[in-house]
């Protein structure tokens, strides 16, 4: 279909990058929040992905995924989480007293969970 | 008069033979189930050593219970009261029916019940005396069980601060525990009564109820009960945590034999479980349960949930894998590592329970393999590390606490030994934090790219400053290399004389951490570097004993409120006599008490690097070339 | 003979002047433009960040003023200001002639009017409210839409009328987050079931125990924090409102249907204020606040011999600030009234 | 929705329209796709209103497309517009009235520009000299032809063959109303009504009979964005943003739409059915479009003008449904009979003056 419109008109229509927050689906982020009430706490002021180990490799950062998380953007998320070493040092750092680590079980758990998302 | 059987002793043959028959059962299917080398060593080692070692086991831990008179006297009385009693009460009762009934090898009911069938035996003499014993063991056994029972009602007399909960069937499988003793006191004490025979207990007691009662018309009710209360027990047994009163016997055979725990659930594991008794000491030695008054996820719990197939996803993950439990646990179950294989297992199947499943159980296997799905390190870079005698490697932690790292530069410097500090930028994790969240397979990438980076750079020796580290690259990498924690290290260096340094006139207390002395076994050579260079205090709490910090990576589930108040109660109980230095060798123990206590924190490598005397070192020194061979163990 | 003080205005700086310098025996004459003294705090029904009701501080202040009988003209403005060697002389609007040996001005704020920003549709979209709506909602018991339903969303947008050049605002309100944050929590408490959603640029938790509450917000009250200004609002046909805003920290534009929308409006130079500065030659500075003399030390000191500031005419204060700075204008008074005279 | 508050804002934004007099300037886009709104507009003014419209044939582009396109220097569009200036003040003219929206928006600018930088307008005026000869005054009162329309939006309500009215039904109609980016936006206070909630058409519609409804997306921009269309590679673009539009006002099942820019109909009109060739979707009632209409259009309908002489018959989503409900009276086969009609010889007349 896409294609077809390409060959027809030369271009197709975009789609956007908005967050559309009440079609998302924001199961993850519950989930996370029922277990690991600490999610809540954090301000994304980023000391986790400054200190992140994987971040030194890559453009990974637990403070966006914590955030996409929470709007429902979990294909990101889904793609990335599997990066993170667990090795604690977000946990360590953060001002907010976060449990990151479990934060990344607990999302790991939930994409599991839910079949449209299993990693 | 003598009579040859009455039908009150039923119950009690019914639950005898029953309980025999399935004991050997479930022996057999868990031999059957035995890898074929476990199998070998069982074997052996009932030819062997082992089957002498086990039986003084047996005598010792299952009888005396002698490590929980250690722990708690007053626990350990009840527990061996109760259990040695009753052997003594059996073996003498069996003798007594050899020797004074009518015929020789006696059907066992002939010797529990001897009183009913002998009603006017022991009036004189020897007999009398034999009676006296036999009245001392009940006696003894009955104190044990007046204090289980007020342990019930009120578990401080005994000293527990917890004690654990039960299901229904152990409650019944209790009372008939309970009335067995009380029940052969009165059978005993109303025969003994009608018939003016018996002793210091059973005759006293029976003569002065004869007095305002029929004792020869009660006497059969109780001989019932008696007999009643010794049948259900034993029929309840294999669905009640007292299964572990035969298990144990049979796992301390299996652990004399060299059977270990391993990574997946077995026999072994399944023996194990069933051997707990619930005691509980498990859960008074849980900071999680004394500083952060989380009480219902200590290894007694586990095991009661595993034995019940419960989901223990929630209990397995809540821990600090401190060891602790371990250590104290009188039947010496390996706690964590079975903990380890449940966060290893994903959540297992929830299956109906019924009485028929809780005597004839499924293997105790994890149902579903943790799936995590495909893990994806591969956007970590080519190593080519710098060749390289000796490696430092950090570690994650160590680069949040620089001054660890700094002083480690400053050592190595100062001991003139050619090493390669190899995550200088930051390195990769070492895997232990994602083992010990159960993701086994990921730990396994990381690893196999730090063993690469470590063979590349063509070392002899890998110097750790994180025991997290240490654990793992000494028990899960399989490399050729010496892997030393930097403790360990420095110990060495002070040995051969590489480094020289100064007596600091400090009083230091170290903590001990987990990885490094309970994960590890390492306790000696930090305590050994300290005396070296300062006044080392003992603490209460030390080695096997020594305290978690609470900042243990092990733990997923724990708030960081709760983790401050580990870490508090165990600082202050540190520096209890204010030393200058709370020393430690672990940056992650330091950076957690630090934050908690306004003593100086410091890690045994800074106070190292401040007393080091720096002298020029020739490079190519002959002294120098030895020890670095000392080092490697060349 | 006696000194005399005229005040003008009678909100919370101006009553705690009043008090203050009949406590020291000086006659005082207060004028008030409402019919009752009060200000803006009779807008509120509690304050941050302690939720004690704003009645408390007006009994305070009644106490130390009102029933210490000073001399107290309400529905008053000043229509003009003349210099007598060292008298001031007023005339009210009542054509009443008084004279002063000094003149503190505490004429206060305005909440901007939140209908400046057309694009949030405030006096146009039905259930668009400002802080104050809010709080009045709060003091009658009853959060409701205009159509009478409970609201199960509710956004709350910060800095509108602050930190906008837009608006003609460069100057930051400060305590618009903080309002925001206990408002939010309020709006939990009454409607356990609704969700909140905070629109900030950034939170400035500067004050004392302000960083506390917004940590209690997240953690208790699962208010949720959106950083990103809301670029526009406007009615579905289901009569919601759909805000468009970027939320700058996932990087990405996002619109959110809500059912309730409350603007934190910012804290102006009050109009009567800016009638007084033209009548009085007094100065104000960029921010169309009066301008002080000196920021550091004569912060209570205007440019004109006996006339004095306090309170929230030089700058938004919160009332603490506010207190202290009225009593910082007494001190200058009296320091006035003494010397040479 | 509160109308009274809407009024409030209103209020705050009058803007001087002049009344007579005018020099009216043509529309690129819409002289070449909508011919018939030009011809429709100019005979309402002379017509029916007895005004005085003079327009020169010399007049060139306003470069408005070429400067939003950022191929053209600003400098030169200054210098171009000052010719336009020079061409009115030459045949006498002060009140300049664009019937373009982006030329009325570039003119804003430049005279704001002009205002706050006078050295940049002397330069403009030396080049204008330099280049052409010319010199000029700056035009006295600036309003665009749809400010004018609403200026008489009376008159022409009280000539009105046909209102905005469902005939069946009695109902009004209900109109969408698209503001061009332009017109107010950049220069809220030089736009009827402000750039938030514009008056403009507004008061037409409600003049003429009509209910106009307000669409979350009201806003948004049409999609032409000048590159964004221009460039094929940005069409995606343009065309999403007309979809974020029709996707908006759907549910409120408008019956059509009317716009005062010539690029806003013009996009309006054909993504529809460019969306509806790509996947097949609609957004006006039983499967049709929803019509879309210049002012010119529904001025020229309201006063009873042949729909074919007004140009309908030139839009790409049918404006049938709309002229059934007015219950206008039109003959079907004409719709593409392109046989001489009157208005446009005159219009042609006009051209070659």
């Amino acid at each position: 279909m896409v294609d077809d419109n390409m060959d027809r008109f030369g271009f197709t229509i975009s789609t956007g990058r908005q967050i559309d927050y009440e079609s998302n689906d924001r199961s993850i982020a519950e989930y996370i929040l029922d277990k690991e009430p600490s999610f809540r706490l954090c301000i994304e002021c980023g000391g986790c992905s400054a200190t992140c180990t994987t971040g030194n490799f890559t453009g990974f950062s637990l403070r966006e995924l914590n955030i996409l998380i929470k709007r429902g953007e979990n294909d990101k998320v889904r793609q990335n989480l599997k990066k993170c070493m667990l090795c604690g040092k977000c946990t360590l750092v953060c001002p907010r007293g976060v449990n990151t680590r479990n934060i990344v079980v607990l999302a790991k758990e939930a994409f599991q969970k839910s079949d449209e998302y299993a990693i | 008069m003598n009579m040859r059987f009455d039908p009150f002793v039923i119950p009690f043959n019914i639950g005898l033979y029953f309980i025999l028959v399935y004991v050997v059962t479930r022996c057999v299917i868990w031999f059957r189930d035995l890898s074929r080398t476990d199998k070998l060593r069982l074997q052996r080692g009932f030819f062997g050593v082992a089957f002498v070692l086990s039986l003084k086991e047996i005598f010792m831990e299952s009888l005396i219970h002698r490590k929980i008179l250690k722990t708690n006297i007053r626990l350990g009385y009840m527990h061996m009261s109760l259990a040695f009693g009753w052997f003594l009460l059996i073996l003498f009762g069996t003798i007594e029916a050899d020797i004074f009934g009518a015929k020789h090898l006696n059907a066992p009911y002939k010797a529990i019940f001897f009183r009913f069938f002998n009603p006017d035996h022991g009036r004189t003499g020897f007999e009398a005396a034999y009676g006296f014993l036999m009245d001392l063991i009940l006696a003894f056994i009955l104190s044990g069980l007046l204090l289980a029972v007020t342990k019930r009602f009120y578990s401080k007399i005994v000293g527990l601060k917890k004690t654990t909960r039960l299901k229904i069937t152990d409650k019944i499988a209790l009372t008939s525990l309970w009335l067995i003793f009380p029940s052969r006191l009165l059978a005993e004490s109303f025969t003994c009564g009608a018939y003016g025979t018996g002793s210091f207990l059973t005759g006293s007691l029976g003569a002065w109820l004869a007095t305002f009662l029929p004792a020869q018309q009660l006497a059969y009710p109780f001989w019932w009960l008696y007999s009643i209360s010794l049948g259900t027990f034993f029929i309840l047994l294999p669905i009640t945590r007292y299964m572990h009163i035969p298990t144990e016997l049979f796992l301390i055979f299996m652990r004399n034999s060299g059977i270990k725990t391993g990574d997946h659930s077995g026999t072994y594991t399944e023996v194990q479980t069933y051997s707990c008794s619930s005691c509980g000491i498990c859960i008074d030695a849980c900071q999680l349960n004394f500083s952060a008054g989380i009480t219902n996820i200590q290894s007694a719990y586990l095991m009661k949930a595993i034995r019940n197939k419960d989901d223990v996803s929630e209990i397995a993950d809540n821990c600090l894998m401190c060891g602790r439990c371990d250590q104290k646990c009188p039947v010496g179950i390996e706690l964590s590592p079975i903990r380890m294989i449940q966060r290893r297992g994903g959540e297992a199947e929830n299956d109906i329970r019924n009485i028929y499943k809780g005597y004839f159980r499924s293997r105790q296997t994890i149902i579903s393999e943790k799936a995590i799905g495909s893990s994806n390190f591969n956007f970590l870079p080519e190593t080519d590390p710098e060749k390289a005698d000796i490696l430092y490697f950090a570690g994650c932690m160590t680069h949040l606490t620089p001054a660890i790292k700094n002083s480690m530069i400053k050592i190595f410097e100062a001991s003139g030994v050619k090493y390669s500090f190899i995550d200088e930028q930051g390195g990769v994790c070492c895997g232990r934090p994602l083992m010990l969240a159960g993701q086994d397979k990921e730990a396994r990438e990381l690893i196999n790219y730090n063993s690469q980076m470590i063979w590349k750079s063509g070392a002899h020796t890998l110097v750790t400053s994180c025991p997290i580290c240490y654990k793992v690259f000494k028990e899960s990498y399989y490399l050729d290399v010496e892997v030393l924690h930097h403790t360990q290290f420095i110990k060495r260096l002070i040995d051969d004389g590489s480094v020289k340094m100064n007596f600091l006139h400090k009083k230091v207390v170290y903590h001990s951490p987990c990885e490094l002395g309970r994960g590890s076994g390492v306790y000696d050579e930090p305590k050994e570097v300290l005396n070296h260079v300062s006044r080392l205090e003992r603490s209460n709490f030390e080695d096997g004993n020594s305290l978690c910090c609470g900042g243990s990576l092990a733990n997923m589930k724990i708030s960081s409120q709760n983790k401050k108040k580990i870490a508090l109660d165990a600082a202050n109980e540190l520096t209890k006599n204010n030393p200058d230095i709370l020393a430690t060798a672990c940056p992650l123990c330091k950076k957690t008490f630090s934050a908690v206590t306004y003593a100086r924190v410091a890690d045994i490598s800074e106070i190292v690097a401040e007393a080091l005397i720096v002298k020029p070192v020739n490079k190519n020194s002959g002294s120098h070339i030895n020890s670095i061979k000392e080092l490697a163990n060349i | 003979m006696n000194k005399h003080v005229v005040v003008i205005g009678g909100g919370v700086a101006g009553l705690e002047v009043a008090g203050q310098l009949s406590k020291a025996g000086i006659d005082v004459t207060l004028i008030e433009k409402e019919t009752k003294t009060g200000g803006n705090l009779n807008k509120w029904y509690k304050l941050f960040p302690d939720r004690r009701k704003s009645s408390e501080i007006k009994e305070y202040l009644d106490g130390i003023t009102l029933n210490r009988g000073i001399n107290l003209l309400t529905n008053t403005t000043i229509e003009m200001f003349n210099r007598n060697r060292n008298h001031l002389l007023i005339t009210t609007n009542g054509g009443k002639e008084l004279v002063a040996d000094a003149i503190v001005v505490a004429t206060g704020f305005d909440l901007f009017k939140s209908a400046r920003k057309e694009e949030y549709g405030y006096g146009i979209y039905d259930n668009v409210f400002t802080s104050a709506d809010l709080e009045e909602m709060f003091r009658n018991g009853k959060i409701a839409l205009a159509n009478g339903t409970v609201p199960e969303t509710i956004g709350i947008i910060h800095c509108v009328g602050s930190r906008d050049e837009k608006a003609g605002n460069l100057y930051c309100s400060k305590l618009c987050c903080v309002t925001a944050v206990k408002q939010a929590i309020e709006i939990r408490e009454y409607l356990p079931e609704s969700k909140v959603f905070c629109f900030y640029m950034d939170m400035r938790m500067g004050g004392a125990f302000y960083e506390e509450l917004y940590r209690e917000a997240q953690e208790k009250w699962g208010v949720s924090f959106i950083r990103g200004k809301v670029s526009e609002a406007s009615e579905t046909i289901e009569g919601k409102l759909l805000i468009k805003v970027e939320d700058t920290l996932a990087g990405r534009p996002l619109k959110m249907k809500l059912d309730l929308l409350v603007l934190m409006a910012g804290m102006e130079m009050s109009e009567g204020g800016k009638k007084i500065a033209g009548i009085g030659g007094l100065n104000t500075g960029e921010n169309r606040f009066f301008a002080a003399t000196d920021n550091h030390f004569g912060s209570n000191i205007s440019n004109i011999d006996g006339i004095f500031y306090a309170g929230t005419c030089t700058a938004p204060m919160n009332i603490t600030e506010t207190i202290s700075h009225a009593r910082a204008a007494v001190v200058e008074v009296i320091d006035y009234l003494k010397d040479g005279r | 929705m509160n109308l009274e508050g809407k009024k409030v804002i209103w209020n705050d934004y009058q803007k001087e329209i002049a009344d007579d007099k005018y020099y009216y300037v043509r529309s690129c886009v819409r002289q070449n796709f909508f011919p018939g709104s030009e011809t429709a507009f100019l005979k309402i003014m002379r017509e029916e209103l007895n005004k005085d419209v003079y327009e020169h044939p010399c007049h060139t582009t306003c470069t408005g497309i070429g400067y939003h396109s950022d191929i053209i220097p600003v400098e030169t569009t200054m210098t171009v517009v000052a010719r336009q200036f020079a061409i009115m003040t030459e045949a006498g003219y002060e009140n300049l009235m664009p019937s373009c929206i982006t030329s009325f928006g570039l003119y804003t600018e430049i005279l704001d520009t002009w205002h706050h930088f006078p050295e940049v307008e002397e330069k403009v005026r030396r080049q204008l000299k330099k280049a052409t000869g010319r010199e000029f005054k700056k035009p006295k009162n600036l309003a665009h032809a749809s400010d004018v329309i609403f200026k008489f939006r009376k008159e022409i309500g009280a000539k009105a063959k046909y209102k905005l009215i469902n005939k069946k039904t009695g109902e009004p109609l209900k109109v969408v109303d698209h503001i061009g980016c332009h017109y107010a936006k950049m220069f809220p206070s030089k736009g009827v009504g402000g750039a938030e909630y514009p008056y403009v058409l507004t008061g037409m519609i409600e003049e003429w009979g009509g209910q106009i409804i307000d669409y979350p997306e009201r806003r948004h921009c049409c999609g032409f964005g000048f590159r964004q269309y221009l460039v094929q590679a940005n069409r995606g673009f343009s065309i999403a943003c007309s979809k974020e539009k029709f996707e908006s006002m759907k549910p409120f099942k408008p019956d059509m739409i009317i716009t005062n820019c010539p690029g806003c109909p013009m996009f309006l009109d054909r993504w529809q059915y460019v969306i509806n060739e790509m996947e097949g979707k609609r957004y006006g009632q039983n499967g049709e479009g929803i019509p879309v209409f210049t002012y010119e259009e529904v001025a020229g309908l309201v006063l009873g003008y042949d729909p074919w002489d007004l140009g309908l018959q030139m839009h790409q989503t049918d404006c049938e449904p709309v002229l059934q409900k007015m219950g206008i009276e039109y003959s079907p086969e004409d719709k593409y009979n392109l046989e001489i009609r009157p208005s446009y010889t005159e219009s042609h007349k006009l051209i070659n003056v």
